[in-house]
């Protein structure tokens, strides 16, 4: 995956390692939330490059948005004067930095030394055209050939088909600029094929349950910051 | 529900038995609703529910519910009694006619020429057998039933049909329904009469003059419901014994009717007196029991059933067991074992009058005892257990039947067992007259004239003489008793001697004769005593009286009658059946010479009889008052009293009388029961009726005949000397006690009977206990003791131990764990921060660990 | 344009990916910048007009079309001062993270058929999450100037975008249910007749849109939720201690994020580049100029929605904080739930017959509806305010004088 | 570069932001700074999901859903996260967790 965007991890990956160390040195609380920012987004631009949009603008959406902002709030209201800084001793620090850097070194050990044998994964050009209507390649990965927000909103909704179309899903047929050539959209008298569902429905149950999931700690979390009065005094 | 009387009227007895238990029930009920509700008496409620069931002062209801029920059980066994009669009069000429026709069927068949005809004529011969069996098995239906009460373990017996089940059931014939009707009657009699007798227990406080406490009398709840519940419970009991048909059940009712004589007696349980006289009698109950018990044991075993039927059917030989049922009759049949068992597991007697075993029937085939004449050989079916045979040793039967008898003598006062009965006279009035004539003592010669097949003639012999000296002993001690229920007492006993005597030599109709004539003029005699009691205010001591006709007039005339019963005068329901009984002893003695004696002791005892009744009655009625306070008190009894008084002097007078009155033997009564007569009593004592019928053949007057004369005259000197000594003052009875002073106090003291009883018996009783006590204190608590101090002083060391090493080494560890954790606690700084640096540290290790072991296992072979 | 540059110029196709990129940055700068300085420009006349007066009128000889410019060079010639408490580091942060997270939403938004600086599946997502990241921005500004009524106006104002971020999500994805794809280039594409514009295409879209124009505006803290400048309560919110470069840094964010939520709004309610009664045909046949001409109908759209927005400023009165938050959380966000949830049952249930029945009304009264509005806004124009100075608009003498003076 | 050393950087990348999350959480006294930590490590944790779905398309669909799920997770225990930290500050009164020592031995 020699892309000339592959070009930009570098730059990305420097961002990300700098504004990391730098949010674990730094005292005030602020500039490291600021520079956890950076670090986020680097990670949403890795997201990109690593052509997992979806992936990437959820970060953004929720950590930079959402995540980032609430810490904020949090150090706002926690704040006791304009600039917090909880000094630790330098002995701590020598201490850390020496634990970090072989927890580092042990895992950069581990990761070069243990051999990743990867299948070579197909570009677009030669990607084979599955065809959608036998089952078992269905049932097996979609083609990287579609755009993988697509083929990851799909899993979610819980289909083994990239293409479908009934207004049923919300998901009206996918513009043939999304699609590799080879990939038929649509059967030869041109009507559009009627979506196939899984037999397991994909990711659908795991997506319910996180977002039920979020409902509950929302509530609990509302229930824990909420101002409490005190026993016996009745306001 | 009246087809269903009508096919089975013996229900009827079976009400008339459940009757006063159900009012026993009532009102033991209405006792636990009242103590339930005592103790709320104050709240409002529960004083309504309270006094609903009786409140503070006893009512008159307990006492209603049992004399209706008893009352009612006597109209049902009246009625029962009636159809019975009716319709064992038509049973009998049925069976003869069909007895009859099979004998001409049968003579047809013997002379009829031709095939043809001689086979109509088996079929007619057949025909009617068939007939007459179903005819017997209607008659069994409507007057017997048997229902199996409960199974018990087979215990191993090839026999499964022996010993498994205990069966309850009924089965009338005119003994039984004789006794019922005898029975309820005089009960309501006296529960009528105890109504006016316990009336002072009507009050809220009784006070006792005989019992003393520290503050005067004793003073306590009137107990006039209890009372009625106890008779209730006796009556029931009672009733039971006499219905039933096997010995089970009486043995049940038996203990039953020793409970209750025990609470009835010990009615007054305050007094000392009457508290020991109801242990004695209990007591004295349950030496006879064991007896009892001891051959229901070995019925049980050997016959395997306790049903009268079965029992005599095995151990007496079957009249006949062509048709129908086999009927329970003929003699013992007596043999010895021959040889050893064959090879069909049988094993072969030889019959012979003084054999030691006796066969049981009908377990030999009916083929193979056609005639058991002497020396002819009977097969019988054995098994391994010595149980199993088909007989029974000769001297096993003689224990049980003299354990059986046993068990009677101790429930009818008998020779050795006499001593209870008259310390029963501690117990109100009503209930002595009830044990004495209607329900107790009458019991054990019930059961000896029931069970009388069941005795071997030694047994007999020994029922006779014990009876014998029980009439002789009793009688010569009532002579000299001067508290008048004593002397009643006595008399009773000698009576019941006279029907033992009976039934031992043979006159099977004259004990039960004797005994229900006896319950009359007995529970007017005692009746009227109770009266007197009552009217002088329980005074008993004749020697205070005197004089008492001119103030009860009607009860000194209705004891005249009983007087006048039991001593045998003529055409008094007494002298038929004494007379009966003295026929019987006359021919017996006639027969075997060396038992004269078993005729002499009744002879003169009529005579004794004849005078201590009559002392009764002219010391007590008659002369000049000898207690003038007792006198001026004196007054007729009310109507409740005398109203039995005069029902009884009327049965105890012309009752018996059947045509001609004059003729002792004509009573319809005996009559009766001669129909019931065992055939047993016919074939062991064949002899004696021979030689009786050679008598009177060869002389003009009968043996019976002859006896009465005897008894007359004897009865006749009694009365002279009575009326010549009490009446007329011809020589006085101190001076006479003054010369006879040993005999006087030998008589007084009972024949020393007591004191012999507690020398033999209850001191050697008390020094075993002492020795026993002795041990008990000395050796086993001993042992006892030092064990526990032992056991202490182990625990005490042990203690020491525990706290000493055990506790010490817990103690070690907690110590060794207190240091270890003061040590770690080093590590919980509290530090967020250092909590996660260990965990790094930890994950590095791991990392570290798992890759070494990974290269290792990579780089070895 | 990359195979244009691959082939007849022959380059790699990295560098010629990556001349692309920046040729496409380059253009989406300069139009931004272009545009704040037209809106601020629009926006004092605006301003003015509806205020009764005349705005900006002599810089730049006409309709001073210049003020902005100088403005501009006044605004680069100031002196640039940080206040002493201020978190220096924080303090520079600020307008640069806001303008980034206004400008980066463009790099999705295309102008006309497949002109687009990346074509992305999830644009509108993408654009949205991009625009949330200004908040920090304005967070950032706000805690690091070291000044309370700074710090206030940021709460404020991160409260309030963040809280409207949630009901603008929703509105957004309605019409993105009903074309199926979050795709801007692709929804666009579906309305090219006027009756298709998925504004039209049911009663949920229709609410939709209002909705999510009330969200937007909140969204770019323009007014009536203008909260965080709220000059009577707090100076002027988050960027009170800035000035010069850094403040305009600001509205360059303000007015970007401005046309950028206009533009999505455009692309996902008002048909995007269609025309709405040119047919498609015309348009393939006239190649690049059809792109151009697409181009221009975009702009002017998504223009004439900022206008709305200017005018909605300038004639409404602001509300209080809590009036904002509650109309977000109580109003809005259920009101945009029930959208999503009626969208979806009327894709799913609705016949398409009676769908494409109910979007031709729809249009048809909306059109007529929007005729007469213009209409009585033209006849109102026309009749001068009653009792008002004589030839007010034609400056006679006497006026001239007065405005010489000054 | 070969598809696993661009993987392996990718990793790395991971490693790095995962090592400096538990720093940050090792060295920060304010409870919020350990909550960023806590952010950071389950980023790294993401990176390594995308990494692996992008480079071996067996994981394509299930490493991206991971991912989501993780930064979803995320934010709702940085919402719990901060609903605690508040009622520590009520408490406290301070955000310094050096604080809660109760359990300091």
């Amino acid at each position: 995956m020699d892309s000339p965007y592959s070009l930009l991890f570098w730059p990305l990956a420097a961002l990300i390692a700098v504004s990391a160390i730098a949010m674990v040195v730094t005292q005030n609380i602020v500039r490291a939330a600021t520079w956890l920012l950076f670090t986020l987004a680097g990670v949403a631009g890795i997201f990109f490059l690593l052509g997992a949009d979806f992936v990437g603008a959820t970060q953004l959406l929720v950590y930079v948005g959402g995540t980032l902002v609430l810490v904020v709030f949090g150090v706002m209201l926690t704040a006791q004067g304009p600039f917090i800084s909880m000094k630790i001793g330098a002995g701590e620090w020598a201490i850390a930095a020496t634990v970090g850097i072989g927890f580092f070194s042990v895992l950069a050990y581990a990761l070069i030394n243990f051999n990743l044998e990867i299948p070579s994964t197909p570009t677009q050009a030669t990607a084979p055209a599955p065809s959608l209507t036998d089952p078992q390649q269905a049932a097996a990965k979609p083609p990287r050939s579609l755009a993988p927000s697509i083929v990851l909103g799909t899993a979610l909704l819980g289909f083994e088909s990239a293409t479908p179309v009934e207004p049923l899903t919300g998901v009206q047929n996918v513009p043939a600029s999304l699609v590799s050539p080879g990939v038929p959209n649509a059967t030869p008298s041109g009507l559009p094929r009627p979506p196939r569902l899984r037999t397991r429905m994909a990711y659908l149950l795991p997506f319910e349950i996180v977002s039920v999931h979020l409902l509950v700690v929302l509530i609990g979390a509302a229930y824990l910051a909420r101002s409490k009065r005190r026993r016996g005094v009745t306001p | 529900m009246v087809d269903f009387l009508q096919n089975n009227p013996g229900v009827l007895f079976v009400i008339a038995t459940l009757l006063p238990l159900a009012s026993f029930l009532l009102v033991l009920l209405g006792f636990g609703l009242w103590c339930v509700f005592r103790p709320y008496r104050e709240t409002e409620y529960g004083a309504v529910l309270y006094h609903l069931f009786g409140g503070d002062t006893p009512g008159r209801t307990p006492a209603y519910f049992a004399l209706g029920a008893i009352f009612l059980a006597f109209v049902c066994s009246a009625v029962g009694f009636g159809w019975y009669t009716v319709a064992s009069y038509k049973h009998e000429s049925d069976v003869q006619a069909k007895e009859a026709e099979i004998k001409t069927r049968t003579d047809e068949v013997r002379t009829a020429k031709g095939h043809q005809k001689k086979e109509e004529a088996e079929i007619a011969a057949l025909a009617a057998e068939k007939e007459l069996a179903s005819l017997q098995d209607h008659w069994k239906d409507a007057w017997a039933y048997r229902w199996p009460w409960f199974k018990v373990n087979p215990s191993g017996m090839s026999d499964p049909a022996r010993g498994t089940v205990i069966e309850l059931g009924y089965r009338i014939d005119n003994l039984s329904a004789l006794m019922f009707v005898m029975v309820t009657f005089i009960a309501s009699l006296i529960h009528l009469f105890s109504m006016g007798y316990m009336a002072d227990e009507l009050a809220p406080t009784v006070e006792d003059h005989q019992v003393h406490t520290e503050d005067g009398h004793l003073h306590r709840r009137g107990r006039f419901g209890r009372f009625f519940l106890y008779l209730s419970l006796f009556c029931f009991s009672m009733l039971n014994l006499i219905l039933t048909d096997n010995l089970f059940q009486i043995f049940i009712s038996w203990e039953l009717v020793g409970i209750c004589s025990y609470l009835l007696i010990g009615f007054y349980y305050e007094r000392q007196s009457a508290s020991n006289a109801a242990n004695k009698a209990f007591i004295t109950n349950r030496i006879g029991d064991a007896g009892f018990i001891v051959g229901l044991i070995i019925i049980w075993t050997y016959v395997g059933s306790f049903n009268f039927e079965d029992i005599f059917r095995q151990i007496r030989w079957p009249a006949e067991v062509t048709q129908g049922e086999v009927q329970p009759a003929a003699k013992l049949v007596r043999a010895r074992a021959d040889g050893e068992l064959n090879a069909a597991g049988k094993q072969s007697f030889i019959v012979d009058p003084n054999g030691d075993q006796v066969i049981q029937f009908p377990r030999v085939p009916p083929e193979e005892h056609s005639s058991p004449d002497v020396g002819s050989r009977i097969e019988v079916a054995t098994s391994p257990k010595p149980t199993e045979h088909g007989s029974i040793p000769y001297w096993v039967l003689c224990v049980a039947g003299l354990g059986v008898f046993l068990g009677c003598v101790g429930k009818s006062a008998q020779f050795p067992l006499q001593v209870w009965l008259p310390d029963a006279m501690e117990g109100p009035t009503p209930v002595s007259a009830l044990i004495h004539a209607a329900t107790m003592v009458a019991a054990g010669v019930y059961l000896v004239a029931r069970a009388f097949p069941l005795f071997t003639p030694e047994v007999l012999i020994v029922i006779a003489y014990v009876g014998g000296i029980t009439l002789f002993v009793a009688a010569t001690v009532a002579v000299v008793m001067t508290d008048i229920k004593k002397v009643l007492a006595y008399s009773t006993v000698s009576q019941l001697g006279y029907m033992m005597l009976a039934l031992g030599v043979g006159g099977w109709t004259a004990g039960p004769f004797h005994l229900l004539t006896h319950a009359f003029f007995k529970a007017l005699l005692f009746l009227g005593s109770g009266a007197v009691i009552y009217g002088c205010h329980h005074e008993q001591d004749m020697l205070k009286m005197g004089g008492l006709f001119r103030k009860m007039p009607i009860t000194a005339i209705t004891m005249l009658a009983g007087v006048l019963s039991i001593a045998g005068i003529p055409t008094f329901s007494g002298w038929y059946s004494k007379d009966a009984i003295v026929g019987a002893a006359l021919e017996f003695a006639y027969a075997h010479r060396e038992h004269t004696l078993l005729f002499v002791l009744p002879l003169v005892t009529a005579g004794i009889t004849t005078f201590y009744m009559f002392r009764m009655w002219f010391l007590t009625f008659t002369g000049e008052p000898r207690d003038q306070h007792v006198y001026d008190h004196a007054r007729e009894a009310p109507w409740t009293m005398t109203v039995p008084l005069m029902i009884l002097a009327a049965l105890s007078w012309f009752f018996v009388w059947g045509w001609d009155p004059s003729e002792a033997t004509a009573s319809w009564l005996e009559h009766e029961l001669r129909r019931v007569e065992p055939a047993a009593v016919h074939v062991d004592f064949h002899a004696v009726h021979r030689a009786a019928k050679q008598f009177d053949g060869k002389f003009a007057l009968s043996l019976h005949y002859v006896a009465g004369l005897a008894a007359l005259g004897v009865v006749a000197i009694g009365l002279v000397f009575a009326t010549l000594v009490y009446y007329y003052r011809a020589l006085n009875a101190e001076e006479t006690k003054e010369q006879f002073a040993t005999l006087h106090r030998f008589l007084s003291h009972k024949w020393y009977f007591d004191e012999l009883y507690s020398v033999m018996l209850v001191r050697p009783a008390l020094v075993v206990a002492n020795w026993c006590k002795a041990v008990d204190l000395l050796g086993i608590d001993s042992v006892l003791h030092s064990v526990a101090y032992s056991t202490r002083w182990l625990s005490w060391a042990e203690g020491k131990f525990d706290n000493g090493v055990i506790d010490g080494l817990v103690n070690l560890l907690a110590r060794v764990t207190l240091r270890v954790g003061v040590a770690m606690r080093q590590l919980q700084t509290g530090y967020l921060r250092s909590y996660v640096l260990f965990l790094v540290l930890a994950v590095v290790a791991i990392v570290i660990a798992l890759s070494y072991v990974v290269m290792t296992a990579a780089a070895g072979p | 344009m990359t195979d244009f540059l691959k082939n007849t110029l022959g380059l790699s196709p990295a560098v010629a990916d990556a001349l692309v990129v920046f040729i496409a940055v380059n253009i989406l700068v300069a139009f931004v910048a272009g545009s704040a300085i037209f809106f601020i420009w629009l926006e004092r006349k605006v301003c003015g007009r509806i205020q009764d007066r005349l705005g900006p009128t002599r810089v730049g000889g006409k309709f001073g079309w210049l003020q902005t410019i100088a403005d501009g060079i006044k605004l680069l010639v100031k002196e640039d001062l940080i206040p002493g408490d201020a978190d220096q580091m924080l303090f520079r942060l600020g307008p640069y993270i806001a303008f980034c997270g206004a400008f980066m939403a463009f790099i999705a938004l295309p102008f006309a058929d497949g002109w687009v600086a990346k074509p992305l599946s999830i644009g509108v997502f993408f654009m949205l999450a991009v625009m949330s990241t200004e908040v920090f921005g304005i967070i950032l500004a706000g805690y690091g100037s070291g000044s309370k009524w700074a710090l206030f106006g940021g709460m404020r104002e991160a409260a309030q975008m963040v809280s409207y971020e949630v009901p603008m999500a929703l509105c957004v994805l309605v019409p993105v249910i009903v074309a199926g794809s979050m795709d801007l280039n692709y929804v666009a594409k579906q309305q090219d007749w006027l009756w298709n514009w998925y504004v039209f295409h049911d009663p949920f879209t229709f609410v939709a849109f209002w909705t999510y124009f009330c969200c937007a505006t909140a969204q770019c803290k323009r007014a009536p939720f203008d909260l965080a400048e709220a000059e009577s309560e707090l100076v002027a919110g988050f960027h009170t201690e800035y000035s010069g470069l850094r403040w305009s840094f600001f509205f360059m964010a303000e007015y970007g994020a401005m046309f950028a939520v206009s533009g999505i709004a455009v692309n996902l309610f008002l048909g995007g580049w269609n025309i709405g009664f040119l047919p498609n045909w015309i348009q393939a046949h006239m190649g690049i100029f059809a792109n151009l001409l697409g181009v221009v109908v975009f702009v002017l759209k998504a223009w004439l929605l900022v206008f709305v927005m200017m005018w909605v400023r300038w004639t409404l009165p602001r509300l209080r904080i809590d009036q904002v938050m509650m109309t977000c959380l109580k109003y809005l966000l259920p009101i945009s739930c029930a959208l999503l949830l009626g969208v979806g049952l009327w894709q799913a249930l609705m016949p398409v017959i009676v769908g494409r029945i109910f979007s031709i009304v729809l249009c048809a009264l909306s059109v007529a509806a929007l005729g007469w509005l213009v209409y009585t806004l033209l006849t109102t124009f026309t009749k001068l305010p009653s009792g008002g100075v004589p030839n007010l608009w034609t400056p006679t003498g006497s006026a001239r004088r007065d405005l010489a003076k000054t | 570069m070969t598809d696993s050393g661009w993987l392996q950087a990718y990793l790395l990348v991971g490693a790095l932001l995962f090592v400096c999350g538990a720093l940050c959480m090792a060295t920060k006294r304010n409870a919020i700074g350990i909550l960023m930590g806590v952010e950071l490590v389950l980023n790294g944790a993401t990176v390594n999901f995308v990494a692996f779905a992008s480079f071996n398309p067996a994981f394509q669909i299930e490493g991206q859903i991971f991912a989501l799920f993780v930064i979803v997770l995320a934010a709702a225990e940085a919402a719990v996260a901060l609903a605690i930290v508040l009622n520590f500050y009520n408490n406290h009164t301070t955000v310094d967790v050096d604080t809660a020592e109760e359990l300091k031995g």
